[in-house]
């Protein structure tokens, strides 16, 4: 394992520390928690928090700003955060208008962010949750824990973040956040996996000419390994996939291209070249393309695809102004 | 009968034997899951081992409160509010007790089970923790029942922990993060049903 | 060589393409050539160009747009651009106002683009240009080519970007981009190399457990190889020659913590940490930080650190608005 | 006599020589430079080979502008500017003609280093091209006056080159690339001055 880190059991704190002390000016760390909170606490709108296992930098502390999350809280890497951790959380960003909790869909993320905001309840403070799905590699069922919370993750806080900015109510607020989890969906891939440090060593292997298509952000094994394709074949797979998963026939869409963290922006630009003719192909109309490492997963080299079908006040949304350490 | 001291010792056994065992479970993980199931819960027990040194003194459902407490706020994932709420439930059927006996410790993994349950919304042959804890349950309560000889009675227990885990690898994950796998979690024994089989082994070899 | 590529001989196209589809409202390519240029060409100001070889996205193409750059001219990856094309996209933005090229301390680069302003002359367009030069990892000298040019380019863009935009002169704004090449000193450090992809291998090669000191952003080697040491160990040393070079003490800065592309930005926040402490504890007051990938060197894992000595020029400068496909 | 068919056979055989020697010079970049320089000459020479089809029937300055030209604005990097350079200079010694002789060829070579010299502005001693093609240039001039035997006096500049060639190892690079490494660009050999003598002796082969 190869890695620029100090003591491996301190890279969350060091990392979370590193991030408020290069943007003080929008991000403070909650003393002693994986907290981070903006530097100055917002009145008067509702709040929004996400968070989950490190390891996906910029996300979320990078997403805490003007326009998007009022607090991200921070697990150890690939692990949700404890409950009191994100209890915490809740209580410094509680404003009257109540608190909206954005939370990937981990069975850990999920059971570990309902009960801080039962402890929160308890204070008598509002708080309620949704729950990104948007990882199309995974079947959906009602019977099973679901679809996995991924890229789109990004495209909820923005959105969701500019309607609470707007002075939305909570029910508005979470509303719209739903828009966007029913509308937007994701795939990925890798060629290269990443190393939890605590572990020391890669959480799964690949051959020299192997890729994983449909992995997770935390290195879950995806739909099935195959030889490496050329990039067009393997992002014209991924979007055949979301694609079929709802009608994208004749809208408009965001597109997210994602890296996993390792992957060159070169790669990721050669990819979006190929995203952007087929979508044009298919009569879907781009209206705002993003290209970049958005939600990684530590030095993975892979990326993602995310479509996220507009109607006007989304776009409205997504196009208010943010200023966030990672998105702007 | 474990007192608090016993009971400690006890904590400390489990302790010990998720450390040793860290580097196994965080390889079961990373077949089917995210790697860190050892990691996770051997930060959670180290932080409990911790916390004991204080509770020497305290009712045993004190130190079982304590013990869920700080897995809770330490282990995160999906097994810390597991095994935090399972040692929270089991905290209840022995309140204001210094003393667990046989029937308490039954008792308290039946509460502990469902506490899993209620959090976590799985039934048995969905490829978790539940799949070696209920029928090592099943096991003890009727083969205590029938021969109320304890120690016994949990070593048929942990064959039927162990069976449980066994049956992990035949059946599809449609909970926690190996459902994600669907066919490809086959073959795979699952972290969780492991670390809680290792859990009641521990328990049976410190009593 | 695992890469998300197509056709190798078509990456520099296909990535240019890649970026101008995803960010029409910014950029747009002159036709058949690899020159990235404003989507509305800015008149009334000095025009700035830069670019140099493909291969440290977002460098340059990303800072086109306003308060930045009006063109980016792209050579295949890590091979500075021929005259003809650096010499086109003077054409596309030269106004009234002059053109003001910023060029790496390359010999093809400065050779390239003294070629190409020989030939913008000749149409009596005024050409002028600066050469940046920040890397300490190389001694100075006369009698050589010099430090290259390296992280601290980004700088350069952004403020002379921004006194372009204020509508100074062209000899003002080469002073000011002048000022921040004489203050602005850079050194970085690799812990594994890139593949230039027609190369198809790495271009050095680094045991499981060494590192390169002083490192170019081609990958050329720097001053020497040691033992992978701890994070805030490396950042100790590289802060150390920096510091040794000019004197930064009781001085305002902005620090850069560059990723080298394939580095997490996980680790990037570790470093910074670091940074943050030895220089706050040296009494150097830090007035800006940016952590990220801003000059990269494809997929290698790495990082630099650049040091900016400001004054109240600068740091308004520096404050002012820019909006670019990568710097906000 | 080298008309203007003959030039484009030599021009051809370099061509090649180069395309060969691809990753032979790519390696030599690679360890004191950026791992391009044969890529570059080679990408640079293949649109040459391309572009000579059009020009069977021009003078032979017009040919080797063409050349200067295509090189100047399909090589890039270091090496493109100045081999390109070279090739304008060599084409005003023989403006106008259909014919290169022993004497102009020399008087090629000459400009081509003026030229070298005049955009890159280094000399001999620093590890650059210059330092395979002055010695050559040195020993075919000097030879050709002695033994007005053009072949036997290539002969002797190539071998010259190839010194030149090894030289480079023993000195430190105060230009180009190479120079930022210092002492550590000892013993490595410049990739530069060994496509220079490739070329050299790629014209003598052909001839
Ligand atoms: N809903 C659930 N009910 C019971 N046990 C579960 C549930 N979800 C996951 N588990 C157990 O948790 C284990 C994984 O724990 P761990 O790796 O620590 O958490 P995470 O999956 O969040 O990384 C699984 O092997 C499984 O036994
Ligand atoms: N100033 C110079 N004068 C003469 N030759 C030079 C000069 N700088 C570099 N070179 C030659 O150019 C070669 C490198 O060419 P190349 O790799 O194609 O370009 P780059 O260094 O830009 O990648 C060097 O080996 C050297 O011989
Ligand atoms: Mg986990
Ligand atoms: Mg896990
Ligand atoms: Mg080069
Ligand atoms: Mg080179």
């Amino acid at each position: 394992m190869k890695k620029l880190l100090n003591n491996i059991a301190n890279t969350e704190t060091e990392m979370i520390d590193g991030l408020c002390k290069a943007y003080p000016q929008y991000v403070r760390r909650l003393a002693d928690t994986g907290v981070v909170v903006r530097t100055e606490k917002k009145k008067g709108k509702v709040a929004l928090i996400s968070g989950g296992g490190s390891g996906h930098e910029p996300a979320h502390g990078g997403y805490v700003g003007y326009g998007m999350l009022d607090a991200a809280v921070a697990g150890a890497i690939f692990t949700s955060p404890t409950p009191d951790q994100v209890y915490e959380g809740i209580k410094a960003v509680a404003t009257g208008q109540g608190v909206l909790m954005i939370v990937k869909n981990y069975t850990g993320d999920v059971m570990n962010f309902e009960m801080a905001s039962e402890m929160a309840q308890m204070d008598d403070i509002a708080v309620d949750y949704v729950v990104v799905n948007d990882d199309v590699a995974v079947k959906d069922s009602l019977y099973t824990t679901g679809r996995r919370g991924v890229a789109g993750t990004v495209l909820v806080h923005k959105i969701a973040g500019a309607k609470a900015e707007q002075g939305a109510t909570l029910a508005e607020v979470k509303q719209t956040a739903q828009k966007v989890i029913d509308n937007v969906r994701t795939m990925g891939m890798a060629i290269t996996p990443c190393i939890v440090p605590a572990a020391g060593k890669p959480g799964f292997e690949l051959g020299e000419d192997e890729m994983e298509i449909g992995i997770g952000i935390h290195g879950e094994p995806g739909t099935h390994r195959e030889p490496l394709k050329k990039a067009n074949e393997i992002a014209e797979h991924l979007l055949e996939k979301i694609l079929a998963d709802i009608d994208y026939s004749g809208k408009e869409v965001a597109v997210l291209i994602n890296g996993s963290g390792g992957t060159p922006l070169m790669e990721l630009f050669v990819i979006n070249n190929h995203v952007h003719d087929v979508l044009t192909k298919k009569g879907i109309r781009i209206y705002k393309t993003l290209v970049g490492n958005y939600m990684t997963s530590i030095e993975m080299c892979g990326f993602s695809i995310s479509l996220l079908r507009l109607d006007d006040e989304l776009k409205e949304l997504l196009d208010a102004p943010a200023d966030t350490p990672a998105f702007r | 009968m474990t007192d608090s001291k016993k009971l400690i010792s006890v904590i400390e056994t489990i302790a010990q034997v998720m450390h040793e065992n860290k580097e196994f479970l965080t390889e079961l993980d990373s077949a089917i899951g995210d790697s860190d199931h050892g990691i996770n819960l051997d930060r959670g027990f180290q932080a409990v081992s911790e916390k004991l040194k204080s509770l020497e003194s305290s009712n045993v459902d004190d130190i079982l409160k304590a013990i869920g407490m700080t897995l809770i706020s330490t282990v995160g994932g999906a097994s810390g509010p597991l095994y935090g709420t399972a040692f929270l439930k089991a905290a209840t059927v022995v309140k204001g007790q210094t003393n667990i006996d046989a029937q308490n410790f039954i008792n308290m993994l039946k509460e502990a089970i469902d506490g899993i349950q209620y959090r976590g919304k799985a039934h048995r042959g969905e490829k978790t923790m539940l799949d070696s804890l209920i029928p090592a349950y099943e096991t003890l309560a009727d083969e205590y029942k029938r021969s109320k000889d304890f120690v016994s009675a949990m070593e048929k227990a942990i064959t039927s922990a162990a069976a449980g885990v066994e049956y992990t690898k035949h059946i599809i994950a449609t909970k926690g993060r190996a459902s994600y796998l669907g066919e490809r979690s086959l073959t795979h024994q699952d972290p969780g049903a492991t670390s809680a089989m290792l859990l009641l082994r521990a328990i049976l070899n410190s009593l």
